[in-house]
């Protein structure tokens, strides 16, 4: 038996920020898979993960469990799930495809309020106005000088996923944004 | 009262709203909404500063970005001062202290004046043709006394305290310019829905409205309809107006950069707001209306103070209620400057007269001169001026000659006819095209989705110029995919200002003839006579001219002064304007400040830092540590008191005595994941990975397609069809890439899979004898028994309870596992190990003693000992190269002739002849240290250390043929002595390696 | 050709400047030349003024499609330092500097070299190994190149920020004292000078849109927008134009052209008394006589020829420029521009003979050719003159991507481990 | 900075999303262990580097991660088309309006 048990810690323990018009805060731990797949192996995966893995650009879907998907590249998608975990879930598919465990890879931060809109284009060159980028609109892109994973959760909100290393910049990143966020 | 000058009823200021400030310690008062320019003129200054070459004095010219002359050091506490602020640009505020320039000791006596009267030698491209003698005169005294009196301002000295701010914004429309074009194109293409965003540089829409009160609008002056339709436009949800923001740049599809200025006019600004904010806009369609903007008259002194442009003396009238002078003559070849002549007028200033340079002009406006009693000289010219630092009379001639009178008066206000404001249009990469007719530039045929209009398009007649604004406003949104043609109709207007009538170049009686100082170029001080030397010594092309002169290239960018270079040279080669080229403009439209492009990249936003999972353990045990790329890394641990050297020492030693712990997380990492990943690393490394094992692992390396070594790394296979693959930390986003790309273009059918999984795990290196002993207790589900995982092995199992991968290798030669743990795990799993490992005597190591463990085995680090021109062979790892493959990335480039001619540089060791002395890294190796320079060197020291554990120094380094030299003596000339060295093999501990599978 | 110095500036300034002659004459192209060199920059005038002047060929055309100096001589940040880590690449700018030093006398025109230092950043271990390396290397080669610790770094040049706290804090710097800078329009101008005064004729607004081989292949001359012009040989020093020149005589080459950006500051006093670069920050910068900051920014990631680049490239050197400096947040940019930079795949020139008899090849500078313009010119004067290459510049053949014997300073300088 | 059309994510995209990666359709001689010296070089160091129309590849490195093809104009930075990696080389022609286009879009 095992003399300790490992407990998860994550870059961003203790930090919260923001301003008038927007809080941002580190997300709950979740589980995350890098899932690689052509479309011929996509309808197993679908049943194996209770969802239906988005095939068109900047999509994502979200299912009752809270389970998401997100569209990624023609053949990548990123599945964070806080309570279960996927990865189990695709393991024993008959197909062929590339499932990778990411959770500990990526560290999630949330953007909400009337200035979050206003926080991200501080630092991100994509157009992510209304028609541009609705709720559930999700993309890979940059953010200052580092690459996130941005996704729409509501009319104010985001999720900007980053690696772990990166967490640090792109919290500060924001809180420093954050000041400007109602001009 | 704020200021003489200031006319009661006059202008759009509250007077009761007063601010002071200081200018050279003078205590001044001005009014909420005055620019600097406009409080100072108040307070009857206009002598502002002192010229670049000869240091003469100089007022205010202008009312706007184009000012050449007031050029200010403003601060509002020692560590915000900013120099060569325009004061027609900025607005005052309670407390401002502003400082002219470039003047000693004072601005009205400044011994710098001693150059005026060099002026004669001081000609265009003077210095280009003396102080070559002596030859070392230049660098000891000539340059130092030229940089010392160039310049204007004094840089900051000190960190800036304020904050920059960025914002990338997208939207349907955007107007560059709040005139009145720009506010009906801007309201006609919001009326459709379409998102719009309308800028002005200016605190105020209204552009040349500032000025023009004779404009009415639906029934109101022109001003208060824009201020009406500005407050409308605002607010209108898909409308965003932005004031005091100034368009600089136009980049390729559309991209526009703004800067607006924030906070800078505030006594007091909040320290969380941005004192500049940097609009980074792309638009679907653009519409510049940037207006013109209005050139002096180049006539014999006419610099002085108090000399200025007929607009900005209206609008210092009309929009700050101030008089640019109590008696103000006009020279004019422009219909405009008759209005600023009638407005002053009718202010009560005595306006002695008119001079026009044109004979025929419209009777209307002779008509109204009369009315007023305002002398008009048609056919006239002013051919010099009298007063030291402040205009004192004008000395007046009919064109052509004559006897001349002169008239006293303490302001001249002139008018040489507008130039359409096409910077914007410019760079965006379309052509000028020179109109004959109406003589100036305009706007050919766009390039970009964008439209020019009003002034800038040189759309003079009001009524035109309405529906053109209206037209472009409602075809750029139906453009943008606003079908629903908007129901916007331009409003009814009228005005009474004329820009008819333009001069450029040389004013009658500053001609080629003539020797008299008149000024193109005001802050470079450079007048027409310079601009005709520059093309009497043959240069012909308006860059030379401009190159030559400097004319154009001061912090005005030549706005006032470029067209009347170019009609002088032009006039001078006797050819037409657009033969002789005019100068493309480039960003910025006006000086930015580095700030505001900088914006969130300062300081710690600068970079990333990256920082492993298990970084504040390592700084609880007080690590020192070392920048590899953007990671941190810990160096080495001292112990109180302890040096580097002794630190690096002591963890060399542990580790080979007992055990050491190091955090190897940043090495790169990747999942290669398909039924084809073997296939696929078979063409990506030089050696084979059909045969591996699930279960081993494997040293590999990696070349360009050109045969140079690329990365290196161990590979572990945890499946049938997936790879744990490692790179060098630096290496790990190229190397992805450089797979990526053969993968996706080269061998696109290969059913594999790439993912970066460095910042997945944490990993924990657990190094020497002991090392088995430290993990035992918290490894489960995996024999860690020498049997059942034998050096290059990987399990997956759990490590205190986490999932992990146990790797069974060594960069140190000692027994050695690399515990991989998903990273939140990270610290925990470190913590745990940490506690028993130092129990049993073990040490924490950093890279260093990682460097010099790895240097005494001989391992080699990518980047270190080879660099991008050494081959496999090179770095002594042929073994590594698989003879039989057909295929893989490099097989071909590194059987270039001279990849495999002799005399390559190999890798080989060296021994020092005396063991305590240790060579420096990147020291040169030469056969015969007798020779002269420049000697033939055959090689350099790549890696050098103490070795603690071999009691002496060790070296590696590339050698001309090294293998072939074994026992030979080779020396290493340093600055101040020459070391002995002999040509070993590169393993100095452990010979026979068994230690590994201790 | 009437002396320039400051007596005969007094004197002219007597008589209002009138006296003084054009600096070089504007001829129209003889029928045909012994030497036409395609591209009036630096590199272009200064090979036909050493023509002229150490070989006696004086029958030589330069030929410019726009106006003289105006191409990368006219848009570059002036930079002038030898302490490569090559013995090719030490030899090749070293003999420029020796050259430098004493131009302005050899073309009695100022030029303005100023030798004020130029220093170089070391910001992590791996930069510190890479510039000793460089150090010891240009000691035994003769090429004068120092460590300074980070406080002798800060008292060469005082607006350094050599804090510890830092994002890459200043770990050292190796520094060129004969390093430094030039006013690059001079160059141009007093080359051309002094070539037009011995007879060479610079022929501008001309494009040449093809090059005649005759049947046996060898070089006739070019076609020009102003007529063909004939001649024995044709040196091609048209930076980032060259490959569509040498496509003209069916070579194809190695080259990538880039724009490279450059920017100006408003102009102070005297505040930066040195050239300071650092590649790990990733920037240069140096002060002007005129008191404008000049800093360099990199190149554009696609190839182009718009000699336009975007702001996003500056904006990354300002970033850098402001960590080391940070008291220029408050300076203000005044005036940017672009060059097209002509890239090899090992990043060093190409001075060479090619295939094609009677045409030479004189490019591949990168972003790196002004510091080596009369070196580069007097050896490549050398090679056309003697149809075979100077000792200096043999290594720098076109034939050295066949053999693989490349050149390459930015691969040895590695990559972060 | 250039906004470019991605032929996987259907939509234009910002510079800085992307990874210039050199001259297009250079194909990878096969089996390249057999090519002479001269071959090797026109295939890993001689370059079109034309002055106009150019046929380039990109990769999306910070939105789907894939490389494509490009043709853009090298003087005006204009692109005329992008299209997916692999996909044959697509044939342009200027019209009398001297623009660019792909053979057969006609205006």
């Amino acid at each position: 038996m095992a003399e300790a048990v490992a407990t998860r810690t994550s870059p961003l323990d203790g930090l919260i920020a923001g301003s008038v018009g927007v809080a941002i805060a580190q997300a709950a731990p979740a589980h995350r898979i890098s899932l690689r797949v052509g479309a011929d192996g996509i309808p197993a995966l679908n049943k194996a993960l209770g969802l239906d893995l988005p095939t068109e650009p900047k999509k994502s879907v979200t299912a009752k469990s809270g389970r998401m998907a997100l569209w990624l590249g023609p053949d990548e998608w990123l599945v964070i799930d806080e309570k279960g975990d996927p990865m189990a879930d695709v393991a024993g598919v008959d197909a062929f495809f590339s499932v990778v465990d990411v959770s500990h890879r990526n560290t999630a931060i949330k953007v909400a309020g009337r200035g979050a809109r206003a926080t991200l284009e501080a630092g991100c060159p994509q157009d992510v106005t209304d028609d541009a980028f609705p709720i559930g609109a999700c993309s890979r892109t940059v953010m200052g000088k580092i690459e996130i994973v941005l996704m729409r959760t509501d009319a104010n909100a985001y999720r900007i996923e980053c690696w772990r290393s990166f967490a640090e910049y792109a919290f500060e990143f924001l809180s420093d944004a954050a000041h400007d966020c109602m001009a | 009262m704020s200021g003489t000058n200031r006319i009661a009823g006059k202008g759009r200021l509250v007077p009761a709203r007063t601010v002071s400030f200081t200018f050279d310690g003078r205590r001044l008062t001005g009014v909420e909404g005055d620019t600097l320019a406009s409080a100072l003129i108040a307070n009857g200054i206009h002598l502002t500063g002192r010229s670049f070459k000869y240091h003469r004095p100089r007022g205010i010219l202008s009312a706007g970005p184009e000012e050449p002359n007031a050029l200010i050091d403003i601060s509002r506490s020692s560590n915000t001062h900013t120099p060569n602020v325009r004061a027609t640009v900025q607005e005052v505020f309670e407390g401002m202290t502003a400082q002219s320039q470039n003047r000693w000791p004072s601005l009205s006596f400044d011994v710098g004046a001693v150059n005026n009267l060099f002026s004669p030698i001081f000609a265009a491209g003077f210095y280009y043709k003396t102080f070559m003698w002596p030859k070392a005169a230049w660098k000891h005294f000539y340059e130092p006394n030229i940089r010392a009196a160039a310049g204007l301002g004094v840089s900051p000295k000190e960190p800036d305290p304020d904050r920059y701010a960025n914002r990338f914004i997208h939207c349907d429309v955007l107007v560059v310019g709040g005139g009145i074009a720009g506010l009906i194109a801007a309201r006609a293409a919001a009326e459709t829905g379409a998102s719009v965003v309308v800028c002005d540089e200016q605190p105020e829409l209204g552009g040349a409205l500032h000025h023009e009160i004779d404009t009415r609008i639906d029934g109101q002056e022109g001003f208060v309809w824009a201020q009406e339709i500005g407050s409308e436009l605002a607010g209108m949800d898909n409308v965003r107006v932005l004031t005091r923001t100034t368009a600089f740049a136009y980049q390729a599809q559309n991209m526009v950069d703004l800067v607006e200025r924030v906070s800078e006019h505030f006594a007091n600004p909040d320290k969380l707001v941005p004192r500049e904010r940097l609009w980074q806009v792309r638009a679907r369609r653009v519409i510049v209306a940037t207006g013109a903007i209005e050139r002096h008259m180049v006539f014999a002194q006419n610099d002085r103070p108090g000399i200025m442009l007929a607009s900005a003396a209206r609008t210092y009238l009309n929009h700050y209620g101030v008089a640019v002078g109590s008696n103000v003559a006009v020279y004019t070849a422009n219909d405009s400057a008759y209005r600023a002549a009638f407005d002053l007028k009718q202010a009560g200033i005595a306006v002695p007269v008119i001079v026009d340079a044109r004979s025929d002009v419209d009777a209307g406006l002779l008509a109204e001169a009369e009315a007023l009693g305002i002398q008009v000289l048609t056919d006239h010219a002013v051919v010099d001026t009298k007063g030291g630092l402040r205009l004192k009379s004008v000395r007046i001639e009919r064109v052509g000659g004559g006897k001349s009178r002169t008239v006293e008066a303490d302001a001249l206000i002139m008018s040489a006819g507008w130039t359409p404001t096409l910077h914007l249009y410019s760079q965006s990469r379309a052509k000028v095209v020179w109109d004959e007719e109406s003589a100036r530039f305009l706007p050919g045929k766009a390039v970009q989705e964008m439209v020019t209009i009003g002034a800038c398009n040189g759309t003079d007649a009001l009524d035109a110029l309405l529906e053109e604004a209206a037209n472009a406003g409602m075809e750029a949104a139906r453009l943008a995919g606003f079908a629903g043609a908007s129901g916007y109709r331009a409003p009814d207007a009228e005005s009474l200002t004329s820009r008819r009538g333009a001069l450029m170049g040389a004013a009658p009686g500053a001609g080629p003839e003539t020797t008299v100082k008149a000024f193109v170029d005001y802050q470079n001080d450079v007048t027409a006579k310079d601009i005709r030397l520059a093309v009497r010594e043959g240069m012909h092309s308006i860059e030379h001219v401009k190159r030559f002169t400097t004319n154009g290239m001061a912090t005005d960018q030549g706005k006032t002064s470029n067209i009347h270079g170019l009609a002088i040279a032009a006039d001078m080669l006797d050819k037409p304007i657009p033969q002789v080229g005019l100068t493309t403009f480039r960003l910025p439209y006006t000086p930015v400040t580095f700030g505001a492009i900088v914006n969130h990249g300062r300081d710690r936003l600068f970079d990333p830092t990256r920082k492993t999972a298990i970084h504040k353990s390592h700084e609880a045990l007080g690590a020192v540590f070392e920048d590899v790329g953007q990671w941190k890394r810990p160096w080495y641990y001292p112990k109180a008191g302890e040096t580097m050297h002794a630190a690096v020492d002591r963890e060399c030693r542990t580790v080979r005595e007992t055990a050491g712990l190091f955090d190897a997380s940043t090495l790169g990492k990747i999942e290669v994941v398909g039924p084809d990943a073997a296939k696929f690393l078979d063409l990506i490394y030089t050696n084979g990975w059909q045969k591996l094992a699930p279960g081993r692992c494997k040293y590999g390396i990696m070349l360009r397609e050109d045969g140079f070594i690329y990365d290196d790394g161990v590979v572990g296979r945890i499946a049938e069809d997936r790879f744990h693959v490692t790179t060098t930390t630096g290496g790990a986003p190229r190397v992805l890439h450089h797979m990526e790309d053969y993968l996706q273009t080269e061998f696109p059918d290969l059913r594999v899979w790439l993912t970066s999984t460095t910042d997945q795990w944490s990993v924990i290196a657990v190094q020497g004898p002991k090392a088995r002993e430290i993990i035992a207790p918290f490894v489960e589900g995996i024999d860690i028994s020498n049997e059942a995982i034998p050096h290059m092995s990987v399990r997956e199992g759990t490590v205190c309870g986490a999932p992990a991968r146990l790797f069974r290798m060594s960069f140190t030669g000692e027994l050695g596992f690399e515990v991989n743990v998903p990273a939140d795990y990270g610290r925990a799993v470190w913590d745990a190990l940490w506690a028993r490992a130092q129990d049993l005597g073990a040490c924490t190591y950093g890279t260093e003693t990682m460097h010099v463990l790895r240097a005494e085995k001989g391992y080699i680090i990518v980047g270190q000992d080879t660099d991008g021109t050494v081959t496999a062979d090179d770095a002594g790892l042929s073994w590594a190269v698989a003879k039989s493959k057909p295929d893989f990335v490099g097989i071909r480039g590194m059987k270039r002739p001279d990849l495999v001619a002799s005399g390559r540089k190999q890798l080989v060791g060296l021994l020092t002849a005396d063991p305590k002395q240790v060579l420096e890294e990147g020291a040169q190796i030469v056969a015969d240290p007798n020779q002269p320079v420049p000697m033939k060197m055959i090689g350099h020291v790549t890696s050098s250390y103490w070795s603690e554990n071999c009691g002496r120094s060790i070296a590696m380094a590339v050698v001309a043929d090294g293998r072939a030299l074994m026992g030979k003596t080779l020396y290493v000339p340093m600055p101040h002595e020459v070391i002995k060295v002999e040509v070993t093999d590169t393993v100095f501990f452990d010979k026979e390696g068994d230690r590994i599978n201790g | 050709m009437r002396k320039y110095s400051i007596f005969a500036v007094a004197r002219e300034a007597m008589r209002g400047h009138r006296g003084w002659d054009k600096q070089w004459r504007s001829p129209e192209p003889k029928k045909s030349y012994d030497v036409i060199i395609v591209g009036a920059g630096g590199h272009g005038l200064g090979t036909a003024y050493y023509l002229a002047k150490e070989h006696g060929i004086t029958n030589v055309a330069v030929i410019e499609k726009g106006w003289l100096g105006g191409g990368n001589t006219g848009r570059n940040t002036t930079i002038i330092r030898s302490n490569y880590l090559y013995d090719e690449s030490a030899a090749l700018y070293d003999h420029a500097v020796k050259l430098w030093d004493g131009l302005s006398q050899d073309l009695n025109y100022n030029v303005m070299y100023s030798p004020r230092g130029v220093m170089m950043l070391a910001h992590n271990v791996h930069d510190v190994q890479v510039f000793k390396r460089h150090i010891h290397a240009n000691r035994l080669n003769g090429v004068d190149n120092e460590w300074l610790t980070p406080g002798e770094a800060k008292d060469y040049c005082p607006p350094l920020n050599i804090s510890k706290t830092a994002r890459y804090p200043v770990m050292g710097a190796a520094l060129q004292r004969r390093g430094g800078t030039a006013r690059h329009d001079a160059v141009a101008w007093g080359y051309a000078r002094a070539a037009s005064d011995l007879g060479v004729d610079i022929i501008q607004n001309c494009e040449v849109t093809g090059v005649r081989r005759g049947v046996n292949g060898a070089v006739e001359g070019v076609e020009t927008s102003r007529g063909f012009i004939g001649a024995r040989k044709v040196g091609v020093v048209a930076a980032g134009n060259t490959t569509t020149i040498m496509d003209m005589a069916g070579v194809r080459m190695p080259l990538e052209s880039y724009p490279l950006q450059a920017l100006v500051s408003e102009p102070v006093k005297p505040i930066f008394p040195c050239v300071v670069m650092s590649n790990t920050v990733h920037a240069y910068i140096s002060q002007s006589d005129k008191g404008e900051l000049v800093i360099g920014a990199g190149t554009d990631q696609y190839t182009s020829y718009s000699q336009t680049g975007g702001l996003h490239i500056l904006s990354h050197t300002l970033d850098a420029i402001c960590e080391m400096f940070p008291i220029f947040t408050r300076m203000r940019m005044l005036r940017s521009w672009g060059g097209i930079v002509d890239v090899t795949p090992d990043r060093s020139p190409i001075l060479s003979k090619t295939p094609v008899p009677g045409l030479f090849v004189n490019c591949g500078w990168g972003t790196g050719g002004f510091k080596a313009t009369p070196g580069s010119a007097h050896v490549f004067a050398h090679t056309i003159a003697r149809d075979e290459p100077h000792a200096i510049n043999a290594p720098f053949s076109l034939d050295r991507f066949r053999s693989g014997r490349l050149i390459d300073e930015a691969a040895a300088a590695a990559v972060a481990h | 900075m250039l906004l470019i059309h991605c032929p996987y994510c259907g939509e234009d995209r910002p510079e800085l999303e992307f990874r210039h990666a050199g001259e297009a359709h250079v194909v990878r001689p096969d089996p390249i262990s057999e090519i002479s010296d001269e071959e090797f070089e026109a295939y890993f160091f001689i370059r079109d580097n034309p002055k106009g129309l150019t046929y380039e590849r990109w990769r999306h490195m910070h939105g789907c991660a894939r490389f494509f093809n490009a043709v853009r104009d090298t003087v005006s930075d204009k692109f005329v088309t992008t299209y997916k990696a692999g996909n044959p080389k697509v044939e342009i022609e200027r019209g009398e309006d001297g623009i660019a286009r792909v053979k057969g879009d006609g205006q």
